[in-house]
């Protein structure tokens, strides 16, 4: 019953932790210059969050990322990649063009990108984090056996 | 000599691909997924420098940090049955508790899905 | 009133970008509802949303009827570098329809979502239903081969969830959403491996650009497989008759909104996904070589029409009755699309409008008779006629269209398909069309019959109460229903709809003609 | 240059040993498949999966596409095993063997989708043929154009979220509505909220019930 039982676990994921969270930072914005983009990050983003789940308990990480949260941050990822859209818009360009979001050429595509990828990345680690939630939170139902 | 090493990464990576067909037990399949990925990171990087693209060392730097997450996952499941326990409260005498009331509970029921 | 009157009345900015935002207002109102605790601003964004677009389609129509062809450079890259955004008669035809059935959908909903849903699930199912509503349109207006499935996986990953909700009332929707799930999934994957053969043979997704630079590759093996592959991806999303099974039970088993929903636009626009790449992609030269129509389509869609009619015969839940019977539709629509004339593809459209509207009604007043009563059996029927006798008018109007009565759209359509058939000598499909027509009376009458005929069931010698629906759902119930005897009376416009479509389809300069005024 | 041909620069030989390479993963692909389908422990096809995933991610990256070799890493190897997993606490622990009579049928379908693959694969243009149409058309226009009209070095993201960011807009939303469907049939709140669902369920079928005993002059529940 003591704490430390699973000390060297938990120092390493203390340590790996920040490590994974930077790292999808680094494909998130690096997405521009080599693999990588707000897909993957997304998933990197939430494996974090899973690691942190599985040596802290669901319910710890429910109080670090509230549900309320993940639910919010799956549809504000969509409102933020379609709000670029409608911005380009009343840029008066059409939709997506992200020559609307900057003076001189190359300016408004990268900041395009960038939100939208943006918009990718909220919404990948918000529900890779709902799916997480919805199943791990379940006890056991099955028989236990020999496998 | 790149190529060679990597050739041997892909032996390497058979043998430990024939561990995790044959098991036989729990451990060693645990052991041999772990060791494939390892296997993977090395043979990615090896094949990065091999054809002299440095865009494969992320792949490989991301495989270094997620397969542990695969591997704590696994063994976690293995030994709880569930995720839903905290690893730094949970002592060695729970998990006992926890599979054997399952074992009469839930007999038949294999989930409620099917 | 003018095409060019009606799109006077939009702004300019509206007008010009109208086809982006035909899609994108629904799936910007999708996430606000996910957001939204509450139900009944969930709600009211679905309203609104689905009010938007049908405007938007409507202006689409108008556009298309001045200038002819609408297209929008999605992100300024003109295609084939960019996704084009391509409206024509077809597609502004299909893209009103999805948005009418939204709209109505949507007022009908709130009654029957409060019967079979838990409260706190309700902001997120009217998002789901948003989303579908999204993806249906989507498919519907891109000129694109790989946008379209994008868009269809959106609909179809929209649909399984909204399927597997009915599990709060029956736990077997889960496994009729699941069966459906994996049968979408291996649709939906046999549609992207035919898109990527057809881009590996011609380097672009671009549908118009496609068909262009496929002349002259008809020969090619990669192109036939690609074809293949794609008829038996949308085939599945259609239901054509061997790859129905996931139907009748993911519309018996999903809540009663969702069926309506999904009865009167989901397989209406894979139908119109799969003419587009018949007519827009494929040269129908090319598909006509081997007698594909003759020997594959035309022979499903008179099996479809006979076999699903005699399942649904049998049938005593009576949503799983109307399954059959949507599987039994959409043969007559393929017989339409098999005849490879103007006047049959032309008939095909026709009765997939009109069958919207017959089972968009049916579905709802079967919806209105469980919310009210619970009841889902034809026996259960028994007296409704006396306890909702607006419902069961309505009811019994749309199950008319649907067997083909005259004065009734259904009627309509069934006549272009008789004509077009006659044109084409085919007396085989007659003879299917008369038999299932037949069929479509038993299986109707059954239900007119214990509602009408039958008394209401008693308890202690005191007969069942008189229970009107709800009048948000008799306003779309109604409306529908009157749509079928207006468009069975005043043709025209459903009729020119459809015609236009086909003529600019397959370049023929008639269309039905005759069936045009009964 | 493609990496293929990097290497061919490289050494004359070398091109030979990507070959052997690629020959090596794909077996050991076809080996882990073969595994995987004759295995009924799930939790041992679990571990296969992401055996089957890093072998993939490597053959994207022999095949020059990081970018997907990228996600297949990151979701196939990280996620996709931990969320196995997950679900793996809802269902049973092994697979059913099916029916005898239910094999045959599948049989069939694999076989004439296979057949008919080989059958399109014989049209096919080369494997890195640059004059393919899809290297040779808009694949080169996107290679020739991103420099100047996006700017971002790295092509794949210039078509994913400028030339084609409309398309990726879709998959946001596919991705949204996964998490939808997970939150509507499932919750959030795992076991808790699933007996709540269930409670209300049962309250609704006892109101069910007593509306048709009140409506009907007989049992209609069977």
């Amino acid at each position: 019953m003591s704490s430390n039982h699973h000390l060297v676990l938990r120092v390493v994921a203390k340590l790996l932790i920040p490590a994974i969270a930077l790292f999808a930072f680094y494909v998130q914005f690096h997405g521009d210059f080599g693999p990588g983009g707000g897909f993957q990050a997304g998933v990197i983003l939430a494996v974090a969050v899973i690691l942190y789940a599985l040596i802290f308990g669901v319910d710890e990480a429910r109080r670090a990322v509230p549900p309320w949260l993940v639910r919010a941050g799956c549809a504000a990822g969509v409102l933020i990649y379609a709000g670029v859209g409608v911005a380009t818009l009343i840029g008066g360009e059409a939709y997506l063009d992200y020559d609307a979001l900057g003076p001189e050429h190359h300016h408004g595509q990268h900041l395009g990108i960038l939100l939208v990828e943006l918009g990718v990345l909220t919404t990948v680690a918000s529900v890779m984090l709902a799916i997480f939630y919805a199943f791990a939170g379940r006890a056991p139902d099955i028989p236990d056996e020999e496998w | 000599m790149i190529a060679a090493a990597t050739i041997a990464l892909i032996v390497a990576a058979v043998m430990s691909a024939a561990r995790l067909f044959y098991g036989p037990t729990f451990y060693d399949r645990v052991l041999a997924v772990n060791s494939f990925g390892t296997k993977t990171v090395l043979f990615l990087a090896a094949f990065a420098a091999l054809i002299g693209r440095p865009d494969a060392i992320d792949i490989a730097l991301l495989y270094a940090l997620i397969n542990f997450v695969a591997t704590i996952a696994i063994l976690k499941f293995f030994r709880y049955r569930t995720f839903d326990v905290a690893l730094s409260r949970m002592g060695s005498s729970a998990p006992e508790n926890a599979g054997s009331t399952q074992q009469g509970a839930g007999a038949e029921d294999d989930g409620d899905l099917s | 009133m003018s095409a060019a009157d009606v799109i006077s009345l939009y702004p300019a900015f509206i007008v010009e970008h109208a086809a982006p935002l035909v899609v994108v207002v629904p799936l910007i109102a999708a996430a606000l509802a996910a957001m939204t605790p509450g139900q009944r601003p969930a709600w009211l964004i679905t309203l609104g949303a689905t009010g938007a677009s049908t405007l938007l389609a409507i202006l689409l129509l108008a556009q298309t009827m001045t200038q002819g062809v609408v297209s929008y450079a999605l992100g300024g890259w003109v295609a084939p570098i960019g996704i084009e955004y391509r409206v024509d008669q077809l597609n502004a035809m299909i893209l009103l329809l999805v948005g009418v059935f939204g709209f109505l959908c949507a007022l009908y909903a709130p009654r029957s979502v409060d019967d079979e849903i838990p409260q706190s699930m309700r902001g997120l199912f009217y998002s789901c239903f948003l989303v579908c509503f999204t993806g249906l349109m989507g498919v519907a207006i891109t000129g694109d081969a790989f946008n379209l499935f994008v868009f269809l996986e959106i609909s179809s990953l929209s649909t399984y969830v909204l399927v597997g909700i009915g599990s709060h009332r029956d736990r077997r929707a889960l496994t009729a959403s699941y069966n459906y799930l994996i049968l979408g999934t291996i649709g939906a994957t046999f549609f992207v491996l035919g898109v990527g053969f057809l881009y590996a043979a011609t380097g672009t997704l671009n549908i118009a650009d496609m068909a262009e630079r496929l002349s002259g590759l008809e020969a090619s093996s990669t192109v036939r497989a690609g074809f293949a592959f794609i008829v038996v991806g949308l085939g599945l999303k259609v239901a054509m008759y061997p790859l129905h099974s996931w139907l009748p039970n993911a519309y018996t088993f999903a809540p009663s909104v969702v069926t309506a929903f999904l009865a009167s636009t989901a397989t209406k626009v894979a139908f119109y996904a799969l003419v587009r790449f018949f007519y827009s992609v494929f040269d129908p030269g090319f598909v006509f070589e081997g007698a594909f129509w003759i020997w594959l389509v035309a022979p499903l869609g008179v099996i479809a029409m006979l076999a699903a009619s005699v399942q649904a015969v049998f049938q005593t839940d009576i949503r799983r009755l109307f399954a059959f019977s949507s599987v039994a539709q959409v043969g007559y629509m393929l017989l339409g699309l098999s005849f490879g004339t103007a006047a049959g593809l032309g008939a095909g459209l026709l009765h997939l409008l009109n069958h919207a509207m017959m089972k968009g009604a049916l579905f709802m007043a079967i919806g209105a008779a469980a919310l009210r009563f619970g009841v889902m059996r034809i026996e259960e029927f028994r007296g409704l006629g006396r306890t909702m006798p607006f419902t069961m008018a309505a009811f019994t109007i749309a199950g008319l269209s649907l067997i083909g009565v005259p004065l009734t759209a259904g009627f309509v359509s069934k006549f272009a398909l008789l004509n077009a058939a006659l044109e084409r000598g085919w007396w085989w499909a007659v003879v299917a069309i008369a038999v299932s027509s037949i069929l479509a009376l038993i299986y109707v009458g059954r239900i007119i019959e214990a509602a009408y005929l039958k008394a209401p069931p008693t308890r202690d010698g005191v007969s069942a109460a008189r229970a009107p629906a709800p009048l948000s759902m008799l306003i779309p119930l109604w409306t529908l229903a009157l749509a079928n005897v207006w468009f069975g009376v005043n043709a025209g416009f459903t009729t020119s709809l459809a015609c236009n479509a086909a003529m600019m389809l397959t370049g023929d300069g008639v269309c039905i003609g005759p069936g045009a005024a009964p | 240059m493609t990496a293929r041909e990097a290497a061919e620069v490289a050494s004359p030989f070398l091109f030979h040993e990507i070959v052997f390479l690629d020959i090596a993963i794909l077996a050991m692909m076809a080996g882990v498949g073969w595994a995987i389908i004759r295995e009924r422990r799930l939790f041992v096809v679990v571990m296969l999966s992401g055996a089957y995933s890093l072998l993939s991610a490597a053959f994207f990256v022999a095949l020059d596409a990081v970018d997907v070799a990228f996600t297949e890493a990151a979701v196939g190897a990280g996620i996709s095993t931990t969320l196995m997993l997950a679900a793996m606490l809802l269902t049973a622990r092994e697979a059913r063997r099916p029916a005898a009579g239910m094999r045959i049928a599948p049989l069939a379908v694999v076989a004439v989708t296979g057949a008919a693959l080989l059958y399109a694969t014989t049209d096919l243009p080369d494997f890195g043929d640059p004059d393919s149409p899809a290297n040779a058309y808009v694949g080169r226009a996107y290679l020739v154009r991103t420099p100047d009209e996006v700017g971002t070095p790295n092509v794949v993201t210039a078509v994913l979220a400028s030339y084609r960011g409309y398309d990726t807009l879709g998959e946001t939303v596919v991705i949204f509505t996964a998490g939808l469907g997970v939150m509507l049939l499932l919750g959030l709140r795992g076991a808790r909220r699933s007996k709540y669902a269930e409670a209300r369920r049962q309250r609704q079928a006892a109101a069910r019930l007593e509306n048709q005993l009140n409506n009907s002059d007989e049992d209609e529940t069977s």
